[in-house]
C-alpha cells in the first residue's frame, strides 16, 4: 500500500526552446524534408518579393500630373492619381459625388452596430437596412427628386458602382434564396419543388455572362416592343438571379441542419408551417449558416466585375477605360494591380469577417 | 382477449376542401405552373412575334453556312474558306473542353499540394501556402485572366528575340513553340514495345500484389513499372533507328513555323483559371483532410504504422469523401468561368459561337440557347461523374 | 380481459365526464409497417394515464397521433370533442388544446427562455406580449425557475431545459398534456425535478397521457396505466393492480426487467 | 411605326455606339460621349425633339451590337458597321445611308519593313470579332494564296494592346480605324499603314426593319447634314441663312415649309445644323483636321469636290 | 514513501520478471499547464494495473505517454527495455509491443473489421495477407464476432466496435496492453460484452494497464489499483485494500462518489 501525502506544486513547463534559435529548429528546420521545403520558399520568396518592392516602390513614379512624369522602369502611380475619380465614381457628375460619398458613409453608419454583440436593436437595424435604406439610397443616387439633379445610371461607375451591383445583389438574393430553398424542400408539392430545382440547377449550370449577356442585350425579345427598362436594374437581376441560386443551396443547407423536432415543437404549439418557419426554423437556419451566406456574398463581389463585359464600366471596366486614355497609354498594369488591391481588401475584410463569426459560431455562444 | 370492438370504421372522415393540405397543395401548385406557363407563353409569344417583325430568320439551318472567318486555335481541321458554322461550335465546344479538361487537372494537382503545404508543419511552408490562398481566392477571376494576359504573357519577348532552349524550344510573346515529332518507318516497333511494356508494367504490379499478400514481402512495382514504360521503348526506339524526326519551330518571316505552338491566350487563360481553382481546391482539400478526426491518425499510430502510411491508408480515403462535393462545385465553376476567355480573345465556346457565329448570323435566340444547354450538359455530366465517384467512396453506415 | 375500464374509485370519478381523448380502432402503418393496432382508448378529464412498454412497441406514436405530429390511417381520434383528419383547421384547433413534452425538450435555442414561452401565445392565441409574458412567469415560477427567464436554453441543465419545455407548454393553457419519456434524457439528480413539476401538475387536475417507466411516478399519480407491446394495448388497469397481479404473460416479464434494473 | 412612336413616348433616342472607337466614338473622362457616330446620333435626336441632348449611348461590342438592334435595346445602331446584304437580308435590319465610305487596310510596325499587304504570308494578324474584317481578311488571304494566323479581339482597344504587345504583326481594320489605333499606340510613328485597300467598307447607321418612318427619320437627319454642307449651311451660319433666298436653303431649314411627311416638326433640319452641324463640321471635328487623327475627306468629300457623298435633295 | 513496488503477492510473483513499462520521474506539460507530476511507476510483466482518478487528473495523458501519442519533456519512459525518446526507431518498435483502445474505438470506417485487423500487421510486420486473416480470425473469435468480419465498423453496435478495437490490437500480438476508459461510450449491456473479454484477457497473462471506472472489473482482474489527482499518482495499492481501506482522504472522497453511483 502506497499513498503519496505530498502534493508537488505546478512547475512552470522546461527551458523554453520556442524562442530564436530553437523555434527557427522547431518550425523550419526539423528535417531533412523540411530543410528542402524551407530552403525552396525562401528561393520562391526571392524570386517574387525583390522584383515587386522593386517595381511597386523602389523605382516607382510618384509624383507628376502626365505620362511623361513616368520613367517607366517601375509602377507609375500619378496614372492611378489621375483616373482616381474614374475609379471611384465613373462618369457621376463631379458636383453631385457627395450624394455616392453619402449613401456609402450612411450605410457604414448603419450597418456598425451590428458588429457589437450587444445591440439590442439588432432585428430593427436589420430591417431598417433591408427595407428603409435602399429607397434613401436609390432616391440619393438618382435624384430627380427632393432638389437633386437626376443621375442616369449610365453614368454611374468606378468602385460605386460595384458596390451598388454587389449590395442590391446580396440583399435581393437573400430572401430569393430562402423562397427557391423552401420550394426545393416542399416535398408535397412535387410540381412546385421541380420548378425550383430546375431553376437553381439551371442558373448554376450557365455562366454569369451569358446570364448578363441575356439580360442585357436579348431581354426586350421577349418583351412587348417599346417596354423596357433600365440596363443597370437588368444587369442587377441577372446577378440577383444568379447569386439567388447559390444562395438557395446554401439556404438549403442550413434548413437540413436543423432538426425534425423543432419542427414539431412548433407544430405542437400550434404555429402553422409559416409561422414556424419564419419565427422558428429560420433564425436558426440562417445563423447556422452566416458564414455559408457570407462566402456567397464575396463570390458576388468578385462576380460583379464581369458586367464590364456588358458595358457598365464598374471599377475594372473605369480601369480598362483609364487603360485606354491616349494621354496615359502603357499603364495598364497599375490599373490592374490598383483594381485588384480594392477587390482583394474588400473580399479579404468579408472572408476573414466570415472566418470570425464562423469560429464565434462555433463555439456555441449565443449572442 | 376477445373484446367488445366496435365494427372498424374506414379512414377518418375527410375535411372540407379548403381546409384540406392535400387539396391546398395542389390548388397551389396548379396556380404556380399555369402562372409559369402563362409567363412562359408570354414570353415566347413577344419573343415570336419580335422576331417575325423585324425580319430575323429563325431555325438552325444557318449552321450549314460557311462560316469564312479565321480561327486562332482549332483541334479538328477548320478551314475559314469551307467550314460551316456548325464547325466553329464545334471547335468553340472542344476548345472550352481543353482549357476545362487542363484546367481540372493542374488546378486539382495544384490544389492537393497547397492545401497538404497549408497544414505542414513547416511554419514558412504553411504560411506562404496562406498567403497564396488569401490572394488568389479574394481577386476577381477576370482581374487575374487580364492581368496574366496582358501584364505578364504579352510581356515576353518577340518572336525575334525569343527565349529558347537549344533551338527546339521557343518562348515568345506568340506563344511556346515546340518540337512536333514526325513518325518515320520502323516507328512502329517503337510503339510496339512500350505496349508491351505497358501489358507487362500490368502484370507486375499485379503479381507485387500478390506476392505481398502471399509473403507479406513488398516490390517496389510502381517504380520498377516507371523504369520499364521508360526503358523499353527506348531501347527499341534506338535499336530501330530512331525512326522519328522531330520537325523543329523555326522562324520564318513573321512566325515561328513547324513545330507545335501553344498560344498565350490558352497559356493565360489556362493559368489563371488553375491558380484561381486550386485556391479553392486548397481549402477543400485541407477541409477533407481536418474532418478526419485525430483519433484516427493515433490510433493508426498506436498500431505502428508510419505516417506515410496512415496517410495513404487511413486519411486520404476518408478525407475524400468530405471533399469530393464540393470539389465537384469547384470543377463545375471552373468550366463555367472558362467562359471569361472572351476577354482575352481565347476562342472558347462563348467567344467563338456566342461570340463571332452569333454576330455574323444574328440568330442570338437559337445560338444563346445552344450554348447555354451546352453549358447545362458539361455541368451534369460533371456532376454524374463525382456523385457517381462519391458513392463509391462513401461509407457504409448501419 | 381486455380492456377492462378503470375499476378505481378514482378514475370512475373521473370517466363520469366526457372522453378529452377518444380513440376508436386506430390502425396506423409506417409504410408497410403496422405501428399500431387497433387501438381503443378513451380519457376522461381529469384522468391521469401511464403508457408503458418495451422499446418500438408504439407508446411514442400513439401519444404523436394524438396531437396529429403523426397521422393515423384507420379509425377515428376525437379530441376535445374534435375529430382529428387533414383537415389543418381543425389540427390547430386541437393542437391549442394539447400540449406535448417530449423526450428531447426541443427548446428553440436562438430564443429566450422567456420568448420561448410566449411564441405561441402571442402568435397563435394572439395575447398581448404584456400579458403573454406575465402567464409565462407565473407558470416558470410553477415550473421553480423563474430566475432563468432570460436565459437561453443552451445554458440551462437537462432538467431546467425540460422544466422550461413543460412551461411553455402549459402557456398555451392547454387541457391535455402529453408527455414523451420526459425523463428518460436526464441525469439522475435532474429527473426528480422534472418529476416533482409533473406530479404538482397531475395534482392540480390536468388531463395528462405520460409514457414513461418511471414506476414511482405512475404508482403515485396515475389512474390507470396501460402496457403496450407490438402495437396494441395488451393489459390496461390501475396501478395497483398492474404491478401487483399483472395478468398478461408479456406484461409480467416486462415488469420483472424494469423494476429489477 | 412602333419603334418611333416608342421613341417619342420616352422622350429620347437610344443610340448604340461603340465601346471605345477615337473619332468616332469615345466616352471622354466626364463621361461625355464624342465623334462622328456619336453626332449622327444627336442629329437624330435634334431632329425628333429639337434637342441634340436627348440622346443615350450604349456602349456595344462588335458580338452584341446586332443582338442589341434586333432586340430592341438600341433604336439605332451607329457604330461603324460596314453596310452589306447578309446583315440587311439576313438579320432583319435596315441601313439608312452611308456616313464614312472606308475601307479595309493593315497597320504594320515600320520596323517590320513591310511595304506591301502581299508580303505578309504567314504573319500574324490582330482583327476584332465579330466584323466584316475578320470575313475580309480570310477572303484576302485565300485569294492571294497567303497563309495567316488571326487573333481575335473583342473590343478595338484589346485589338490595339493585342498589336501593340506585339503578339500580331499586322493589325487590320478600316482604314478609319487604323488611323484611330495608330494614335494610341505609344510610339505612332513606329507604326504605318499599308497602301492596300482590300474591300469596300460603306459605313452607317442602322436601325430595325419594319418601322419605315423611324427609318426615314434616322435616314434623312444624315441626309440634312450633307445637304446642309452642300448648300452651305453650318451651325455658325445657319441663323444668318435662314434670311437665304436660295429655295433650297429655304426648304432646308424649314422656313419654307413642306410636306415631308417624317413626322418631324417643320424646322427638323434647322436644329439639326444649328445644334450638331453640317457633315463637313463633324467630319472635320471629330476625325479631320481639327481632330488629331487628321484624316482627309478623300471618298468622303462631297460629290460636288469629286467625293462620293452625295444626298437626296430635300423637297 | 515514493514508488514503492506492488506488495500483494500475486503483483509480487509477476513482478519478479522485467518490469515491462517503467516511468521514472515523467513529467510532462500541455504548454504552461503541468500535467503530469513526477510520475513513477513500473509494471512487471503479467501484471494487470487499473487506473482511476477523477475526470482531468491526467489518467489519459499517462496512459498516452506510453506509447508515446504524447511526448513527455521530463523524466524517462521505458518500454519493454526500449527507452522512448523521440528516436522514431524506437517509437515504432514500441508501438508494435504496445496495443491500446481507446474510448471512443477509433476504427477505420472505409474499411471492413476484418481489413481493420489485417491493416497493420500485413504492413507493419510485413505479414502474408493469408496469415494475417487467420490470425484476425481467431482473434475475432476470441472476442465472440467472428461472424462481422465481412461488415463495415457504422454496422456495428458500440459494444460490437469496441471489441473489434480490442481485436485489432491484439493480431499485432503486443506484449501490452493499454485501455483508456474503453466502456465508457458504450450503453449498459454493451460494457458487459467488452468486461467479459477484457477479463479473459487477463486471464490469459497479458500484462495490461487500464484506465477505468469500473470497480467490479478492478476488483476481478488488478493486481494493483492506481489513484491520481492533479497529474499525480495519490495512492497505489492492491484492489481489495484499496477499495476497504483507502489511506487518503481525497481517494476516500473518490470512492464515495463512484461507490454510491
Ligand atoms: N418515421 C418512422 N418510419 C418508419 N418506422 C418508424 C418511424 N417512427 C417509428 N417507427 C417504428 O415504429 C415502431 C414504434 O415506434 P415508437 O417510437 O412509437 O416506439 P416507442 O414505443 O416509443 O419506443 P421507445 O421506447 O424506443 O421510444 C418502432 O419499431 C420504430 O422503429
Ligand atoms: N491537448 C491538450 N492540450 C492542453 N491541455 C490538455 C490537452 N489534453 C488534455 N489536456 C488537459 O490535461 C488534463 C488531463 O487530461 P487527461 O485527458 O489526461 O485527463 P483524464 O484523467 O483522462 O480525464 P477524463 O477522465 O476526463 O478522461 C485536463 O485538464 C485536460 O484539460
Ligand atoms: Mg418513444
Ligand atoms: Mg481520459
Amino acid at each position: 500500500m502506497t499513498t503519496y501525502p505530498q502534493r508537488h506544486a505546478d512547475l512552470p513547463p522546461p527551458s523554453a526552446r520556442t524562442a530564436g534559435l530553437g523555434w527557427l529548429r522547431k518550425n523550419l528546420f526539423d528535417s531533412p524534408l523540411n530543410c528542402a521545403l524551407t530552403l525552396l520558399s525562401l528561393y520562391l520568396l526571392y524570386l517574387v518579393v525583390p522584383p515587386v518592392v522593386e517595381w511597386a516602390l523602389i523605382k516607382a513614379d510618384w509624383r507628376g500630373a502626365s505620362s511623361e512624369a513616368c520613367s517607366r522602369v517601375g509602377a507609375c502611380w500619378p496614372f492611378i492619381r489621375v483616373h482616381l475619380n474614374q475609379f471611384m465614381y465613373g462618369f457621376y457628375p463631379v458636383a453631385q459625388q457627395w450624394r455616392v460619398n453619402l449613401a456609402i458613409v450612411l450605410l457604414g453608419a448603419l450597418i456598425a452596430p451590428l458588429f457589437f454583440r450587444r445591440f439590442a436593436l439588432k432585428s430593427w437595424l436589420g430591417a431598417v437596412i433591408l427595407l428603409v435604406y435602399p429607397v434613401i439610397a436609390f432616391h440619393l443616387l438618382v435624384g430627380g427628386r427632393f432638389g437633386l439633379s437626376h443621375v442616369e445610371t449610365s453614368k454611374w461607375g468606378g468602385l460605386s458602382l460595384t458596390l451598388v451591383i454587389a449590395i442590391v445583389g446580396m440583399v435581393a438574393a437573400l430572401p430569393l434564396g430562402i423562397v427557391l430553398a423552401l420550394g426545393r424542400r416542399a416535398t408535397n408539392m412535387p410540381i412546385l419543388k421541380a420548378l425550383c430545382v430546375a431553376f437553381i440547377e439551371l442558373v448554376r449550370g450557365v455562366p454569369l455572362i451569358t446570364v448578363l449577356f441575356m439580360s442585357s442585350v436579348m431581354l426586350p425579345f421577349f418583351l412587348p416592343e417599346g417596354l423596357n427598362f433600365d440596363k443597370l436594374l437588368r444587369a442587377l437581376i441577372g446577378v440577383a438571379l444568379f447569386a439567388s441560386a447559390y444562395m438557395a443551396e446554401v439556404v438549403r443547407g442550413g434548413l437540413q441542419g436543423i432538426p425534425k423536432a423543432q419542427f414539431e415543437a412548433a407544430a405542437a404549439l400550434g404555429l402553422g408551417f409559416w409561422k414556424s418557419t419564419a419565427l422558428v426554423i429560420l433564425p436558426q437556419a440562417l445563423r447556422l449558416v452566416i458564414p455559408g451566406i457570407v462566402n456567397t456574398f464575396i463570390g458576388l463581389f468578385k462576380d460583379t466585375s464581369l458586367v464590364l463585359i456588358i458595358g457598365l464600366f464598374d471599377l475594372l471596366g473605369s480601369t480598362q477605360a483609364a487603360n485606354a486614355d491616349t494621354n496615359w497609354l502603357g499603364f495598364s498594369t497599375e490599373g490592374y494591380v490598383f483594381a485588384g488591391c480594392i477587390y482583394w481588401a474588400f473580399c479579404f475584410s468579408m472572408s476573414r469577417y466570415s472566418q470570425w463569426l464562423e469560429k464565434r459560431l462555433q463555439a456555441g455562444q449565443r449572442h | 382477449m376477445a373484446q367488445t370492438k366496435e365494427p372498424p370504421e374506414a379512414a377518418p372522415a375527410r375535411p372540407l376542401p379548403w381546409n384540406d393540405p392535400r387539396v391546398r397543395a395542389i390548388v397551389l401548385q396548379v396556380l404556380v405552373i399555369a402562372g409559369v406557363i402563362a409567363l412562359a407563353v408570354y414570353l415566347v409569344r413577344n419573343l415570336m412575334h419580335n422576331l417575325e417583325v423585324r425580319g430575323i430568320s429563325t431555325g438552325f439551318g444557318f449552321l450549314s453556312n460557311r462560316a469564312g472567318f479565321a480561327i486562332n486555335q482549332s483541334l479538328i481541321p477548320y478551314s475559314e474558306e469551307t467550314s460551316t458554322y456548325g464547325r466553329t461550335f464545334v471547335v468553340g465546344l472542344l476548345n472550352t473542353l481543353l482549357v476545362s479538361g487542363l484546367g481540372i487537372v493542374c488546378s486539382t494537382i495544384l490544389g492537393f499540394i497547397i492545401g497538404v503545404a497549408r497544414l505542414s508543419r513547416n511554419w514558412l511552408v504553411a504560411k506562404l501556402a496562406s498567403a497564396y490562398i488569401e490572394t488568389f481566392r479574394n481577386l476577381p477571376l477576370l482581374v487575374q485572366i487580364l492581368f496574366w494576359y496582358f501584364a505578364v504573357f504579352l510581356n515576353l519577348p518577340p518572336p525575334g528575340e525569343a527565349l529558347h532552349i537549344g533551338d527546339s524550344f521557343f518562348l515568345t510573346l506568340r506563344g511556346l513553340y515546340l518540337p512536333r515529332p514526325v513518325a518515320q518507318a520502323g516507328f512502329g516497333w517503337t510503339v510496339l514495345a512500350f505496349v508491351a511494356a505497358m501489358v507487362a508494367s500490368i502484370v507486375l504490379v499485379w503479381w507485387s500484389r500478390h506476392r505481398r499478400d502471399r509473403t507479406g514481402k513488398r516490390f517496389p512495382a510502381y517504380l520498377a513499372s516507371t523504369g520499364l514504360l521508360l526503358s523499353v521503348p527506348l531501347v527499341a526506339f534506338v535499336l530501330t533507328g530512331r525512326p522519328l524526326q522531330w520537325v523543329k519551330p523555326e522562324l520564318a518571316g513573321f512566325n515561328f513555323v513547324g513545330g507545335v505552338d501553344v498560344i498565350p491566350e490558352l497559356a493565360a487563360l489556362l493559368l489563371s483559371l488553375s491558380i484561381y481553382t486550386a485556391a479553392f481546391i486548397a481549402e477543400t482539400v485541407r477541409a477533407g483532410i481536418l474532418s478526419v478526426s485525430p483519433g484516427q491518425t493515433e490510433a493508426a499510430y498506436a498500431l505502428g504504422l508510419r505516417p506515410r502510411w496512415t496517410l495513404r491508408l487511413v486519411i486520404i480515403p476518408q478525407a475524400m469523401r468530405v471533399t469530393i462535393p464540393p470539389l465537384t462545385s469547384q470543377y463545375l465553376n471552373l468550366t463555367k468561368n472558362s467562359s471569361l476567355a472572351t476577354a482575352i480573345g481565347y476562342p472558347d465556346l462563348v467567344s467563338l459561337f456566342a461570340g463571332t457565329t452569333l454576330n455574323q448570323t444574328g440568330q442570338a435566340v437559337e445560338v444563346m440557347s445552344m450554348t447555354m444547354a451546352v453549358y447545362l450538359v458539361i455541368s451534369l455530366v460533371i456532376s454524374m461523374f463525382m456523385n457517381w465517384f462519391n458513392a463509391r467512396m462513401a461509407l457504409v453506415e448501419r | 380481459m381486455n380492456a377492462v375500464h378503470a375499476v378505481d374509485p378514482a378514475a370512475n370519478a373521473a370517466s363520469a365526464g366526457p372522453a378529452m381523448v377518444e380513440l376508436r380502432g386506430v390502425h396506423k402503418w409506417y409504410d408497410r409497417f403496422h405501428v399500431l393496432k387497433d387501438i381503443n382508448l378513451s380519457v376522461a378529464k381529469g384522468e391521469r394515464i401511464v403508457i408503458c412498454g418495451p422499446s418500438g412497441s408504439g407508446k411514442s406514436t400513439l401519444i404523436r397521433c394524438i396531437n396529429r405530429l403523426e397521422e393515423h390511417q384507420r379509425g377515428r381520434i376525437i379530441v376535445d370533442g374534435v375529430e382529428l383528419t387533414s383537415d389543418v383547421k381543425n389540427i390547430e384547433k386541437v393542437r391549442c388544446e394539447v400540449g406535448i413534452v417530449f423526450q428531447q425538450f426541443n427548446l428553440f435555442p436562438h430564443l429566450t427562455v422567456l420568448e420561448n414561452c410566449v411564441l405561441a401565445p402571442m402568435w397563435v392565441r394572439k395575447t398581448p406580449r404584456k400579458a403573454a409574458e406575465q402567464a409565462a412567469m407565473e407558470y416558470l415560477e410553477r415550473v421553480r425557475i423563474p430566475e432563468q427567464a432570460k436565459k437561453y436554453p443552451g445554458q440551462l441543465s437537462g432538467g431546467q431545459q425540460q422544466r422550461v419545455a413543460i412551461a411553455r407548454s402549459l402557456c398555451m393553457r392547454p387541457k391535455i398534456m402529453l408527455f414523451d419519456e420526459p425523463t428518460s434524457a436526464l441525469d439522475p439528480e435532474m429527473i426528480k425535478e422534472v418529476l416533482d413539476v409533473m406530479v404538482e401538475l397531475a395534482r392540480s387536475g390536468m388531463t395528462m397521457l405520460c409514457v414513461t417507466h418511471e414506476m414511482g411516478f405512475a404508482k403515485t399519480v396515475a389512474n390507470r396505466v396501460i402496457f403496450m407491446d407490438g402495437g396494441e394495448i395488451i393489459e390496461e388497469n390501475e396501478p395497483e393492480a398492474f404491478f401487483t397481479r399483472p395478468q398478461h404473460d408479456r406484461t409480467k416479464l416486462f415488469l420483472s426487467q424494469i423494476l429489477n434494473q | 411605326g412602333a419603334t418611333f412612336e416608342a421613341v417619342k413616348k420616352k422622350g429620347f433616342v437610344q443610340c448604340g455606339v461603340n465601346v471605345g472607337l477615337p473619332g468616332f466614338s469615345v466616352a471622354d473622362e466626364k463621361g461625355v460621349w464624342k465623334g462622328l457616330d456619336v453626332d449622327v446620333c444627336r442629329a437624330i435626336a435634334a431632329a425628333v425633339f429639337g434637342d441634340a441632348s436627348k440622346v443615350k449611348f450604349t456602349p456595344l461590342t462588335a458580338k452584341e451590337r446586332f443582338t442589341a438592334l434586333q432586340s430592341g435595346e438600341v433604336d439605332v445602331l451607329s457604330r461603324n458597321t460596314t453596310w452589306t446584304v447578309t446583315r440587311e437580308g439576313g438579320l432583319g435590319i435596315a441601313f439608312t445611308g452611308i456616313t464614312y465610305i472606308d475601307g479595309q487596310g493593315f497597320l504594320v510596325k515600320k520596323k517590320l519593313g513591310v511595304k506591301s499587304a502581299l508580303k505578309l504570308d504567314g504573319a500574324t494578324v490582330c482583327v476584332g470579332s465579330g466584323t466584316t474584317t475578320e470575313l475580309n481578311l480570310a477572303d484576302y488571304f485565300a485569294l492571294h494564296k497567303m497563309k495567316f494566323k488571326a487573333v481575335v479581339y473583342d473590343t478595338s482597344d484589346e485589338t490595339e494592346k493585342g498589336f501593340a504587345a506585339g503578339r500580331c504583326d499586322v493589325l487590320t481594320s478600316d482604314q478609319s480605324q487604323l488611323y484611330a489605333l495608330r494614335l494610341k499606340l505609344a510610339d505612332p510613328d513606329g507604326a504605318v499603314v499599308l497602301p492596300e485597300v482590300i474591300s469596300k467598307e460603306p459605313l452607317g447607321p442602322a436601325v430595325r426593319q419594319g418601322d419605315q418612318e423611324w427609318f426615314n427619320v434616322v435616314r434623312w437627319s444624315l441626309f440634312a447634314m450633307l445637304d446642309a454642307e452642300e448648300l452651305g449651311v453650318s451651325s455658325e451660319n445657319v441663323d444668318q441663312m435662314k434670311q437665304s433666298k436660295n429655295p433650297d436653303i429655304k426648304r432646308l431649314l424649314g422656313v419654307e415649309v413642306i410636306k415631308h411627311g417624317l413626322g418631324l416638326p417643320d424646322d427638323w433640319a434647322y436644329k439639326i445644323v444649328k445644334q450638331v452641324g453640317n457633315y463637313g463640321e463633324i467630319f472635320e471635328r471629330n476625325v479631320g483636321s481639327g481632330s488629331p487623327l487628321k484624316i482627309s475627306r478623300g471618298q468622303n468629300a462631297l460629290w460636288t469636290k469629286g467625293g462620293l457623298q452625295y444626298a437626296p435633295p430635300i423637297r
